[in-house]
């Protein structure tokens, strides 16, 4: 019920987001959208020896899709990169509390997780092509 | 026919999802603008079909193939009486609004449209009277160009007369009603000094021709396209509505079975109007449904219908008008628009807004409506939207204001 | 799943249609290859969506639309699993096998097919998987060229080896089974050959998929069609099979809604597979009731369907070649074909022979069949046709038997 | 039912069709089809002082169609063109004793009739085309 969904927590996150802006000279800048409802992110990197040195976020969407993604920044920042393959759709979900969403606001959810995997896949196939296609193999998207 | 106003308490129970509950609340559904609900006799005329007289038509002599072929003809004619159009000749089924704009962008389209042409649009268009015409534009290196909307909803008429005047304006393709502002465009109007130029012009009035008395002769367009889904008709039957005229330069467009006349081997002879531009078994049991669906229309009479939808939209923005926070987009009297209301409360997204509402039981549009460009126009990504038909109730707008009272609640604001 | 052979006299009571009387009698079905009746889970299914969760799709995040879009993609699913495709992504929902035909040579072959290249038919083909190639190799200044059918109702293999060999060769499309001759032919083989040579291969499966067993990955195809109103599914609802590699560089065809990620003014992003080629609101019902059409075929056995019509049409064929005048075209061993029985009796005309057994309640088709190419290659330019499915009997054919001998009396031969 | 359908005369006139073959010489030709079924009539006309001086038709089709055509070229010949366009849907019927065909046996009944007012508005559009319109119109097709 709403009252479940929209907790503390999840509007603090919607309208204080975490790494939120640009990040001139990142090493990757991705940007998708949710064909559904309209949302959209953009996720940029700076990686440094397979680290994730810096995220940024920048996007527009529900409060789901941005504190989501506002939280993903959060965790990922100063990991591996490619520790992000492993990262599952039920990761997400339990990090921001929602295990019960209904199947059109989980793609909300998901949407930032979605756009930095798309990220870590090209990154690694910009410097790897032949890589690509394995990596992407492995990195699931939900 | 009823005298008098819509007798709402008996047409809702023509309808068995509205006894359904969402959240052990009873349904109210303010999504029509998407699609509406179906009344039993729609229901029943798609199962009786399939109950008992079940058959390819056209080809066949056998007597359930007969009856089909009756039934599935009928529903031409109701649809041409329905837009009161010259001839059934003129009237096309096809999926859904989309397809037949879709015949007309490339059937039409690609013979007539040639480089530097000029397609003319509107900021308002939804997704399916935007794109066909950005590909058509782009194989052609025709332009496509808007007539602007202003913040108040309605067209630009003094942009629209310049444009018109263009010597290289060759279609405009129009709504008839703005699915997300509900503004009623004023399309005789256009039509009128689009003819002045010899610009034909298409009509999109999947808005309109569900709610409100539609005319073809008087409005005098060359093309039109509605849904049946939007009108109490089954999914999956569009109609292309075209001119006599211009129907017979038309190429067909999908080809196959049922549009030939004979087939040889390197060539052959098209099927006459308007099977030609029918390939491969049709979508009978449903054209049969939507049958129904204009004949449960008829009898409430469609001016009632207006005016019904008038009344409620009117109620539900007073309503609305007095929650801080609320923002109404579009027309702000109700007689100058279809029963559509877009809004935004505070800095609730629409999304989230639609997920509280749900939990009330009642079921609104959030998102771009398939309307990016006009999102754009309002520099927004999206709206909540309430949309109105005939069963709709002042009983349910009144739930629908306490709902977004809680809203405000949830969200602190 | 049952075990043995198909339980007809139980499945017979899933048709409600079949306790229906025409001309007193009882109705006999045999015109399945036009289009098969439904069961009543189909019917039901249906009338479910209409009464319970009726709602457009994809773009809404109240429950029904949620509940709408998970049907609709369940479908999906059922069909790629059915057919054993890769993914979901490469299953499209059409309006019927001839739309399906016209998005590859519309979207496909614009892209693909040039000047002097030659597109490779059969002579058995149905007009759906006719017109449109001859409408492409028109526009293209291609050819057409067909691959010969013999009289006893086989291809030409030779033939076929030699065409292959043209390097002028971009696309075959064949039939998987005539609907007329009922020939069953040898894809496999062939896409064999015409991968050899990198040509791809569609292959319209509208008389195969809803008879025996079909498998994608085994047969290689790359492209494949077929209609669920032939399969117990409703009308209003085709497939599209494209394999992934050629998908992901196909043009969109149909566009507006739905098949859009972004619409900006003058450009355009469109959505993932499959959705990019599913524009404006799907047949949702339809689709949804071709779900519970799937599972019927699947709780019966696609091997068990085909054994069951080997023999019902070895049945008919070996009693009609006891009567007197009567001519039966195509392979005379049901082994090698489909439930599909053409026949001519003396002198009798298709139509006329059609209307006296519709005297006798049964329903046989007569005329050119959609197969124009194939009657002039007979000198022909009609046949009767008594096509069987699933609830057919032996004692329907008995009645059929002795309805073709009081047409012979009727016209004194 | 059957019995009434293909009665004698029917049956006579579908295997001894009188007036059928080619016609040199022929002032009009036309050809049409019934996309239903795949019925096909030619029907070629000799035409003097407005007088139809000779007709002859070819087809292939069904009893109904060819048995109809048979008749109606019996009963124009000698008779003047432009009496054509007065000829109804139900004089055919009666004639040949049809008047309770269901819709799809009906085209095959009146294919004929529809292809020889096809060429009587042909011939005179020939001759003279301002009047086409106003025959056409006349000429109302069932
Ligand atoms: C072999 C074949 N291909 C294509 C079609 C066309 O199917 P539809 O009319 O459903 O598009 C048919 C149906 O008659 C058929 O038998
Ligand atoms: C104004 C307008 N045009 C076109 C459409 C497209 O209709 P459909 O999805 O039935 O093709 C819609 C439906 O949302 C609409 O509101």
């Amino acid at each position: 019920m709403s009252e479940d969904i929209y907790r503390e927590i999840i509007l603090d996150h919607y309208r204080n987001p975490r790494n939120k802006g640009s990040l001139p000279n990142a090493d990757i800048s991705i940007h998708d959208s949710n064909p559904l409802c309209g949302d959209e992110i953009d996720i940029h990197l700076k990686v440094e020896e397979d680290m994730i040195k810096d995220i940024k976020f920048e996007g527009r969407g529900c409060a789901i899709s941005q504190a989501s993604a506002s939280m993903l920044t959060e965790q990922v920042l100063n990991k591996p990169l490619n520790t992000v393959k492993d990262i599952a759709k039920e990761d997400i979900l339990e990090n921001i509390g929602l295990m019960n969403l209904g199947p059109a606001r989980i793609k909300c959810a998901l949407l930032s997780l979605k756009v930095l995997k798309l990220g870590m896949v090209k990154y690694y196939a910009d410097r790897d092509p032949g890589s690509a296609k394995k990596i992407q193999d492995e990195s699931k998207l939900y | 026919m009823q005298k008098g106003a819509l007798n709402v308490h008996r047409i809702r129970k023509d309808f068995p999802i509205l006894s359904r509950k969402i959240k052990d609340k009873p349904l109210i559904y303010f999504d029509n603008a998407a699609t509406t609900q179906k009344p039993m006799s729609v229901i029943d005329a798609i199962r009786d079909y399939y109950m008992n007289y079940n058959s390819n038509i056209h080809r066949a002599v056998h007597q359930m193939a007969e009856e089909a072929t009756h039934a599935y003809e009928a529903t031409r004619q109701k649809v041409a009486r329905f837009i009161n159009s010259h001839s059934t000749d003129e009237i096309i089924f096809t999926r859904n609004a989309t397809e037949a704009i879709n015949i007309v962008s490339h059937a039409w389209g690609e013979d007539n449209i040639h480089k530097d042409d000029r397609i003319v649009i509107t900021e308002l268009e939804h997704h399916s009277n935007i794109v066909p015409w950005q590909i058509l534009c782009n194989q052609t290196r025709a332009s496509l160009d808007y007539i602007e909307v202003d913040h108040g909803g309605y067209l630009n008429m003094d942009r629209c007369e310049k444009i018109l005047q263009n010597k290289n304006t060759k279609l405009i393709s129009i709504s008839e009603v703005s699915n997300v502002l509900g503004t009623i465009v004023p399309i005789r109007k256009i039509i009128e000094m689009a003819h002045g130029q010899d610009i034909p012009v298409l009509v999109d009035a999947a808005q309109s021709v569900p709610h409100m008395p539609v005319d073809v002769q008087t409005t005098d367009c060359d093309f039109m396209v509605f849904s049946a889904h939007k009108m109490l008709g089954p999914t999956g039957v569009g109609i292309l509505y075209v001119k006599r005229e211009i129907l017979e330069k038309l190429q067909p467009f999908i080809s196959g079975g049922d549009m030939i006349k004979e087939v040889h081997k390197y060539e052959t002879v098209y099927n006459d109007l308007p099977y030609k531009f029918e390939a491969g078994t049709p979508n009978i049991a449903d054209v049969i449904g939507f049958g129904a669906a204009i004949d449960y229309l008829n009898r409430l009479g469609m001016d009632k219908i207006r005016d019904h939808e008038i009344e409620l939209t009117k109620y539900a923005m007073d309503a609305m008008k007095d929650i801080r926070g609320m923002t109404l987009y579009g027309p702000l009297d109700a007689k100058n628009k279809g029963g559509v209301i877009s809004f935004n409360l505070g800095d609730i997204h629409p999304h989230d807004l639609a997920t509280i509402l749900n939990d009330h039981g009642i079921a609104i549009r959030s998102g771009h409506h398939c309307a990016q460009v006009l999102m754009e126009k309002f520099d927004l990504s999206a709206m909540s939207r309430a949309s109105f038909y005939i069963y709709n109730t002042p009983e349910e707008v009144d739930k629908f204001i306490n709902a977004l009272n809680d809203a405000k609640r949830l969200f602190g604001i």
